[in-house]
């Protein structure tokens, strides 16, 4: 496996590889409980909590796990964060707990978090187990809030709870309902794929290839029929 | 009885786990390419679904009556346990449906419609039917929502989809309308 | 008797043939050069056995079947073998071909009978006879005759299908055989009936035709079980299998011929060909081509040799249009384009149609509006909307999941659909793909 | 794309396999381990959770009982009332009451959760009960998922709140007030949500009306 | 602090974790099934293109070949050199030794050299096109510049020049054929990219008649034959065909007196260096 | 001749008269007659409403369409602008309706690669989207206006703000009526449309014509509105009878709500509809019923546009499980 360095291990996961906006992972709490920022934000720090205190531990653990249960290790592991997690936030800030119903306890199930240890932290250093941890839990929930901002604003006109637009301001409810979930990430990601295909070197390449398709149809002088790039079996 | 076909109807369009809870979604991310995968992750879903209901109707009568705190963690690792020890059967039995189910095989543990299950059944304070049509309402409609999805993305994988969509943007806005197709059951049978 | 008398789906086009349908079939000057490709037929190409210099008669033999699913080429002028080498084919592609350069001087004609007498042949004999003579399907697939005419021992044979639709619009060719040469036909019926060792034959005619119809009623013979039969004219009547659909209401298994289902089907040209043949003496030489359409000054149907060039057959016919623009072998619906005015009329060539830019104007193409036009139109009931989905992305494993293979190219998916997408084109070049390289 | 960084990274190559007593020690020991953390971190956060629990539930209790001076928890059955928890087959069916209790100990009035389907999920509510005039004190919703800015009215909205007291059940919800005794006015673009509270309060009650009532008559002649 | 209940929830929890552990090693020691980890980590090494060049159905069956020794690492056509090594130091296997070989064409009639006989007019592909008439290019085996194996090509090795002749870049081309495929006119064939002798032409045709379809036609006139080592070059149906058996005798001296300059000295793209035909231009205006 | 005046192409070399844009631009045309009945019932407010849906479907697909002006000249995305307004209120702030556009053309038909590539209808997805951000205006409907020139509304809403209705213009639909109040429609009020509702829903006799001359030109599938109509005529009739006092009779369901134009104009968008034959009956029943459980014992008073987009999603799995029967496999059975 290719090295790599410390800044890497932290700045991966905010970007490059983030966890929601690249790597697809987390999605349940990414959408379910992003409908303001306040709900985002909480859900972001205590999946961050958990991310950290569980790399750690599964960083420390390695060796002791027997690989047939590595799984099951790992889940205990995690859900022994969650559950503190989860009784701390019920004790310290009710209504948030509240607001974020199930989804708390559901940072176990949390795809993104299980990743890491698989992938990393099983096989690393604590240290850096930890920056990694970071690194994702911060990507985490930095897309969190971005889609928690999004949301708050067009679907109740506010941000952080501060009234952003006055009271005649018609809130597109539709925003905070699931349907808005889906759609508010889907726009990301094309916004996403829209900056990054407009990057000079790919527009360079793509503009040589059109360029000579497109010569090559004029030229012929043929009138019909542009094909649709082919997709060659297994797209998506 | 209609309050059984109520939480089965409720499960699986009205609060269809996927399109209207966000439960589940790495799944119906990763394996909606294909009807046929589709369709089998659809069934081992159901299958777990229903396996996690009767656990977790067990445990919370007979263990965690008393330690209610160790909900969480006690759920998901008996689930967990128990898919594993699935997997190690189906891998041996089937190594066909394996291999085309994949590393989804274990993420179905990891999914939290399984645990979202667990954790509503037991916030409901349903018993054992009640569980059982929970658990399949959300079964079928995980099982609908994944179908659907892939048949549609079939679909378009012969369009000419504009490349900045290609790949999971579309496939959100494609949820996203379904999601909203899926708000006309609002009010199901609850309505009178 | 007859259930149906036409098939589902379809299309109908304006059938046009209103040009040359009242035309007598008239005969063109001899060219100075007939070119005779090695392959006119379907199955494994001849045999070249003359060489370059060589000098030949009207009717020798230039060229030897291959096998039995092979047909011989003969010399359709006497005069000297000119070069042998590529020459531009109907088919897009160079394919050998011997040039003869025709003596101006000979008389055209035969010394000698080079075809036996049918009366008294065994139906081994005339299979035999028919092979050598060259006889070909004249319908379009240009099948060798005498390959239809000996049925494997396993299939029953009951009915001889006589293809007189004539279903391309345009085309008139086997209508003016019907018309003018109503006995030939039926020797050649007497002739095939005699060798299958079956009584019964149907004509199907559709019912634009109404003088063919008549005419070939009245001369329909009373010793033999014939009957002829209007059809509704709807293309494509006259595809085997639509026809027999249409007459016996049997359907041709997917992927079988007709054969299996007791039938025997011939184009009335080729069964007037046949009693030609042995009428004159003289191999498949000779064709009648229905030349045709808005771009040529003088249309008609006229007997040439096979193996005339376009440019001659052109020429003949008063030339082209100022406004012509496109030059297609066989009709409109499934006929082929040619570029070049070398290429010569085979033996399948049954009309040269010259469209002109009015007729042929640039379509505009737009996306699959999902309309099932095609579906409704497809006479094997394919899915032409998705097989054409796959083919634009070049999925051929998934086109065959999609039964490609029955798809008979006739082109009405195409025809009517809204969006101009060359449907049945795009199943040719799968078609033609997955030929040259198979797929699992 | 999801799931591309879970691949099941083996480099470490093919352990040998543990044995399956080790498997178990370390599993076994592990959630030793986690079991004690939790209860540990359970018995801090006890006591602010019970009161925080405890103080939403006076809240509300003494939203819809207009603010009795305490409160007692009773369980009730269709048949009867009881101090504690019924033992037996009744037990399942026993739901929790909050008597509302004056200055001088007399019963002012009950308090009772129920919930049922609303509009988009179950909607839980209290809703407060004066046994002695047959009216409603008071009602607060609990928990619901009614849509922002629709369903959600039936608890923002002041107005709707405030019909309830000293409507007389059982209740009816209309879109055209007429006057009539127990009618609730429906709140437009929420006809169902409103509709849902009213049925959910009219089914609890004609569960729990009889021995309510009953048990009023005993404690407070 | 409440002793019996961290007594009751340590018991729970170990217990259910016992039972379950339990339950675990059971099921593994009964239904476990033995792969080798190796091929998971090979292929995770593998640049899982899947373009099949090493000859492999796919990365993954090349990584199985990889385990079971049948394959060498340098055989992947796609992994740099660094790459390789990583792979064979994995599996503490050789290296192997790479063969660079690229898509080669073998036609050089772009549209301003080559006559169009009439516009085809229809779906925009070399394969439809080939089927009509074959495409109404005067010369039936020359390309018809539609850019199927421009398409074709995942690599992005392929793209068409201004006279509409697709250009091989031979740094990216892995020569995993699939152009070879593409074409419906059987234009590319694989070849080692070392120098050598190519006939940029498939026509049959001989002298004038070759000449007049395209000016940079082969016409069969024999001169490289004479100018090559001898038995390296024969005509064959009014083609020169270079018998690469002979691979030692090739020199640049056969192209001399081509009067055409069908027969080029390739040294590493093809279409850009010594072609004879302007191709040369075109190609590197496209560039 | 010289060469290059000389064409080749695939065969078949003739084309039968219809193309794509001749189809949609009569279905435009076909659309008079319901916009002009829109404009009779609802005045100024209608063309209103109609121009900013119209302008909204048409300013994305201009912007992003590509093609040139291919994607605005074939008279889709003016079908779609058209549709969607005659859905809304006409009491609807102008910035909804082209926002409704917009999303529908954005979302519904360019993500998916434009014209034919999209799985759900735009202009409904256009107004699903508006029906779930704005709940409370899309389903304020005007009482009776007093002359024909009042706006039925607050049209002119600023952008982003919300309209301001006084209570009192507001009315209900017949269904509306329906499920909360218990109240019937008379029939005849519904044919012709003198009822409350958006604003192409209102006289169902117009539209049903239009159907019938667009169904004769074949440029709609008459099985699709016919299947709708027949289900949903059928299930009324059974409930009716079972229980006359909690289910309304066939005549009320068919001629109230968006009904019509959408069994007509909607679930016949041959691009969301399924292309074969048995498939088209399927569709159509299977949106009969889903109206049907709709409006009778879902939540809202109206399941349309719902059913509709519901049954569009499965226009795949339809397609894929109707496949029709390849000639001469007789007896083998259907394709899977
Ligand atoms: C679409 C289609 C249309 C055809 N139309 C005719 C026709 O009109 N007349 C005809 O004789 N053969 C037509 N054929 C060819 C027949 O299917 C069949 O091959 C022919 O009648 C057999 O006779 P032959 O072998 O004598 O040519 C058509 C074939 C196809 C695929
Ligand atoms: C997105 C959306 C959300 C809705 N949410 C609710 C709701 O939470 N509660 C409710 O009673 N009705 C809800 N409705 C239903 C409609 O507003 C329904 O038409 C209304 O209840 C009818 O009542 P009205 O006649 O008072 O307007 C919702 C409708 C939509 C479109
Ligand atoms: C084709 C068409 C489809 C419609 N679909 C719906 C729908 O699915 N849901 C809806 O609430 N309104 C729909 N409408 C508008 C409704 O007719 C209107 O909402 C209904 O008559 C009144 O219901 P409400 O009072 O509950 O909002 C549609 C209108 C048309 C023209
Ligand atoms: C009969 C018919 C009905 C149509 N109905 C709709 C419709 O309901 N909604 C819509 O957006 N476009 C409709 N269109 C236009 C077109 O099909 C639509 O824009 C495509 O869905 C865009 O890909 C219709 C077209 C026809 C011919
Ligand atoms: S060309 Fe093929 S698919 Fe098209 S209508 Fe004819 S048989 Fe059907
Ligand atoms: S006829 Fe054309 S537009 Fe209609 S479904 Fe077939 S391919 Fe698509
Ligand atoms: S497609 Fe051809 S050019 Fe491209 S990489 Fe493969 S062999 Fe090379
Ligand atoms: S080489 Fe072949 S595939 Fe490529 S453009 Fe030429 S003809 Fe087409
Ligand atoms: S986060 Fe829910 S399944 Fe992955």
């Amino acid at each position: 496996m290719r090295e790599t360095t410390q800044q890497e291990d932290f700045l991966r996961g905010i970007w490059r590889e983030n966890p929601v906006l690249i790597q697809m992972l987390g999605l349940c709490p990414a959408l379910a409980v992003t409908n303001n920022v306040e709900n985002s934000l909480a859900m972001g720090l205590a999946t961050l909590f958990v991310l950290c205190g569980s790399s750690l531990l599964v960083s420390l653990c390695q060796r002791f796990i027997p690989g047939e249960i590595r799984i099951s290790a790992y889940i205990l592991i995690i859900a022994t964060f969650v559950t503190v997690a989860d009784l701390s936030l019920q004790a310290l800030v009710p209504d948030i707990h509240k607001a974020l119903g199930a989804f708390i306890a559901l940072i176990v199930v949390n795809c993104m978090i299980l990743g890491r240890q698989e992938a990393f932290a099983s096989k690393r250093p604590v240290g850096r187990a930890l920056l990694d941890a970071l690194g994702t839990g911060a990507g985490f929930s930095i897309a969190l809030v971005m889609l928690g901002a999004v949301r708050e604003v067009l679907g109740s006109g506010s941000f952080l709870g501060v009234s952003l637009f006055g009271p005649s301001y018609e809130p597109w409810i539709v925003m905070i309902l699931p349907p808005g979930g889906f759609l508010t990430l889907g726009v990301l990601l094309l916004g996403l794929a829209w900056w990054q295909e407009r990057r000079p070197d790919r527009i360079e390449a793509s503009q040589r290839r059109q360029a000579g398709s497109q010569e090559a149809i004029a030229v012929a002088g043929i009138a019909t029929s542009g094909r649709p790039t082919p997709t060659r079996g297994e797209a998506g | 009885m209609s309050e059984l076909s109520w939480i089965f109807l409720s499960a699986m369009v009205v609060n269809n786990f996927t399109l209207a809870l966000f439960l589940g979604l790495c799944p119906f991310m990763g394996v909606s390419a294909r009807v046929e995968t589709a369709l089998r992750m659809g069934a081992a879903n159901i299958f777990v679904l229903v396996l996690t209901s009767l656990t977790v109707s067990f445990l919370n009568a007979f263990i965690l009556e008393r330690a209610p705190y160790l909900r969480i963690i006690s759920f998901i690792v008996v689930i967990a346990s128990l898919v594993q020890i699935v997997e190690t059967v189906i891998k041996k039995v089937s190594p066909t449906l394996f291999r085309e189910l994949g590393i989804y095989l274990p993420l179905i543990t990891t999914n939290c419609a399984i645990l979202g299950l667990a954790i509503f059944q037991t916030n409901r304070d349903y018993n054992v039917f009640e569980g059982l049509a929970f658990a399949l309402g959300a079964g079928f409609g995980l099982t609908l929502a994944l179908v659907l999805m892939a048949s549609i993305r079939e679909e378009t994988e012969l369009a000419d989809v504009p490349s900045i969509a290609r790949g999971m943007g579309l496939v959100l806005i494609i949820a996203a309308s379904l999601s909203m197709g899926f708000m006309g059951f609002a009010g199901l049978l609850s309505s009178t | 008797m007859r259930r149906n008398s036409t098939f589902h789906s379809g299309v109908h086009p304006d059938d046009a043939k209103e040009l040359t349908a009242a035309s007598p079939i008239r005969r063109l000057p001899f060219p100075d050069e007939v070119v005779l490709p090695l392959q006119q037929h379907t199955g494994a190409p001849a045999t070249l056995i003359v060489r370059v210099g060589d000098r030949v008669e009207r009717g020798d033999m230039i060229a030897a079947a291959e096998g039995f699913i092979s047909s011989p080429v003969h010399a359709s002028a006497a005069g000297r073998v000119a070069a042998i080498g590529p020459w531009p084919h109907p088919s897009g592609q160079y394919q050998t071909a011997v040039r003869i350069a025709v003596d101006r001087y000979a008389a055209q004609t035969p010394r000698r009978r080079l075809v036996p007498n049918w009366e008294g042949l065994s139906p081994k004999e005339i299979v035999a006879a028919v092979q050598q003579a060259g006889v070909v399907g004249l319908g379009g697939a240009a099948f060798p005759a005498h390959v239809k005419l000996s049925p494997p021992s396993d299939q029953v044979i009951d009915t001889l299908l006589v293809n007189g639709c004539e279903c391309e619009p345009y085309l008139t060719s086997d209508h003016r055989v019907m018309v003018e040469y109503s006995e030939r036909v039926y020797l050649g019926i007497r002739i095939m009936l005699d060798c299958l060792g079956i009584r019964r034959a149907i004509v199907g005619i559709e019912q634009n035709k109404p003088d063919a119809i008549a005419t070939m009623t009245a001369a329909a013979p009373v010793d033999l079980d014939i009957e002829v039969c209007g059809l509704e004219a709807k293309y494509p009547q006259g595809a085997e299998k639509m026809l027999i659909k249409s007459l016996l209401d049997r359907e041709v298994p997917s992927g079988g011929l007709p054969g299996k289902v007791g039938v025997v089907v011939q184009n009335v040209g080729s069964v007037a060909t046949l009693a030609e043949v042995f009428e004159t003496g003289l191999p498949l030489i000779e064709r009648i081509v229905t030349v045709t359409g808005p771009g040529v000054r003088e249309p008609g149907n006229w007997i040439v040799p096979v193996g005339t060039k376009l440019r001659d057959l052109l020429a003949g016919s008063g030339g082209l249009a100022d406004d012509a623009s496109e030059i297609i072998f066989g009709g409109p619906m499934m006929g082929v384009a040619v570029a070049s005015l070398d290429t010569p009329v085979l033996k399948g060539t049954s009309g040269v149609l010259v469209l002109s830019k009015g007729e042929a104007p640039p379509r505009e193409d737009y996306p699959c509006i999902r309309c099932g036009r095609c579906l409704d139109a497809c006479p094997v009931f394919l899915n032409p909307q998705r097989l054409g989905n796959l083919a634009t992305s070049e999925r051929w494993p998934e086109m065959l999941e999609n039964h490609l293979m029955d798809c008979m190219l006739c082109g009405c998916c195409s025809y009517v659909c809204p969006s101009n997408i060359p449907l049945s084109h795009l199943f040719t070049t799968a078609k033609t793909a997955i030929r040259r390289r198979p797929v699992a | 794309m999801s799931g591309g960084n879970l691949d099941a990274g083996t480099l470490d190559v093919a352990p040998a396999q543990a044995s399956s007593l080790r498997m178990v020690a370390s599993l076994g020991t592990a959630g030793a381990l986690a079991g004690l953390l939790i209860v540990v971190v359970f018995t801090v956060t006890l006591a602010p959770i019970e009161a925080h629990k405890a103080e939403v539930l006076k809240r509300a209790v003494s939203e819809v009982l207009n603010d009795p001076a305490s409160y007692e928890t009773l369980y009730a059955t269709p048949q009867d009332v009881f101090e504690a928890p019924p033992a037996g087959g009744a037990e399942r069916n026993a739901e929790k009451i909050y008597v509302g209790l004056d200055a001088k100990g007399r019963a002012t009035g009950v308090g009772v959760k129920a919930a049922a389907a609303g509009f988009q999920d179950v909607i839980t509510l209290i809703y407060g009960f004066d046994p002695t005039t047959g009216k409603l004190l008071g009602m607060k919703v609990l928990e619901s998922k009614e849509t922002p800015g629709l369903g959600d009215k039936i608890e923002k909205d002041l107005s709707f709140v405030a019909q309830f007291r000293g409507a007389t059940p059982p209740l009816q919800a209309v879109k055209r007030v007429t006057g009539a005794p127990g009618e609730i006015d429906a709140i437009t673009g929420a006809t169902i949500s409103s509709r849902a509270v009213v049925r959910i309060i009219n089914e609890s009650l004609e569960r729990l009306r009889t021995p309510i009532e009953a048990h009023f008559e005993e404690t407070s002649p | 602090m409440d002793l019996y209940a961290i007594f009751q929830s340590i018991l729970i929890l170990s217990g259910v974790c016992v039972v379950f552990g339990a339950l675990i090693a059971l099921a593994h020691s009964r239904f476990r099934v033995f792969e080798d980890p190796r091929i998971e980590a090979a292929l995770e090494l593998l640049p899982r293109t899947n373009c099949g060049a090493c000859g492999s159905p796919g990365c993954r069956p090349f990584a199985e070949g990889l385990v079971q020794g049948e394959q060498q690492p340098a055989s992947c056509t796609v992994m740099g050199p660094a790459e390789i090594e990583d792979v064979a130091q994995l599996l503490g296997v050789e290296a192997g030794e790479a063969n660079k070989r690229v898509a080669r064409l073998l036609c050089a009639g772009g549209s301003h050299v080559a006559v169009q006989d009439a516009e085809y007019r229809g779906f925009a592909s070399c394969k439809a096109a080939a089927s009509v008439a074959g495409g109404g290019k005067g010369c039936t085996w020359g390309c018809l510049g539609l850019a199927d194996c421009e398409v074709a090509c995942d690599l992005d090795a392929i793209h068409m020049s201004a006279a509409l002749l697709p250009i091989v870049d031979p740094v990216r081309c892995t020569a995993c054929g699939d152009c070879v495929d593409a074409c419906p006119k059987d234009l590319f064939v694989i070849m080692p990219l070392e120098p050598h002798l190519i006939v940029q032409c498939r026509s049959e045709l001989e002298g004038e008649e070759a000449e007049g379809l395209c000016q940079v036609a082969c016409n069969g006139c024999g001169k490289c034959v004479l100018d090559a080592a001898e038995g390296l070059i024969d005509i064959v149906e009014g083609l020169a065909v270079i018998d690469y058996t002979k691979h030692g005798l090739e020199a640049p001296g056969a192209t001399k007196r081509c009067p055409t300059g069908a027969i080029v000295w390739v040294e590493n793209a093809q279409l850009l260096e010594g072609t004879g035909g302007s191709a040369t231009d075109a190609s590197q205006t496209a560039e | 001749m010289t060469a290059s005046t000389r064409i080749v192409s695939a065969s078949p070399h003739i084309k039968q008269g219809d193309s794509t844009p001749t189809i949609m631009w009569s279905v435009v045309a076909s659309l008079v007659p319901v916009v002009a009945s829109a404009i009779y019932f609802f005045g100024p407010s209608a063309i209103l409403v109609l121009a900013a849906s119209t302008a909204g479907a048409l300013a994305p697909e201009s912007l992003l369409g590509g093609r040139g002006a291919r994607s605005l000249r074939d008279g889709s995305a003016a079908i779609t602008g058209i549709l969607l307004g005659l859905t809304l209120p006409p009491g609807i702030p102008l910035w909804m309706a082209f926002l409704g556009g917009a999303f529908g053309i954005g979302f519904g038909k360019l993500v998916f690669g434009g014209l034919g590539q999209n799985v759900f209808n735009p202009a409904l997805l256009g107004r699903a989207f508006l029906q779930a951000a704005f709940p409370v205006a899309i389903t304020t409907w005007p009482i009776r206006a007093e002359s024909w020139w009042n706006l039925r509304g607050d049209n002119f809403a600023l952008p982003l703000m919300s309209p301001s209705v006084p209570e009192a213009m507001t009315g209900a639909t017949p269904l509306g009526l329906m499920k909360f109040e218990q109240m019937t429609t008379p029939s005849w009020d519904l044919m012709l449309g003198t009822t409350g509702g958006s604003l192409g829903e209102t006289s169902g006799l117009i539209i049903l014509i239009c159907g019938l001359y667009l169904a004769a030109r074949r440029h709609l599938d008459w099985r699709i509105p016919a299947s709708i109509l027949g289900s949903v005529a059928l299930f009324s009739t059974l409930l009716h009878g079972l229980d006359a006092a909690r289910y309304p009779g066939p005549v009320f369901m068919l001629f109230s709500g968006g009904l019509m134009l959408g069994a007509v104009y909607m679930a016949t968008d041959m691009v969301t509809s399924p292309v074969t034959h048995r498939g088209c009956w399927i569709f159509g029943a299977g949106i009969g019923f889903l109206v049907l459980v709709i409006r009778l014992w879902g939540g809202l008073s109206e399941g349309v546009m719902y059913a509709i987009l519901l049954m569009n999603a499965l226009v795949p799995f339809i397609n894929r499980a109707t496949q029709p029967r390849i000639f001469g496999t007789l007896g083998v059975g259907g394709e899977s």
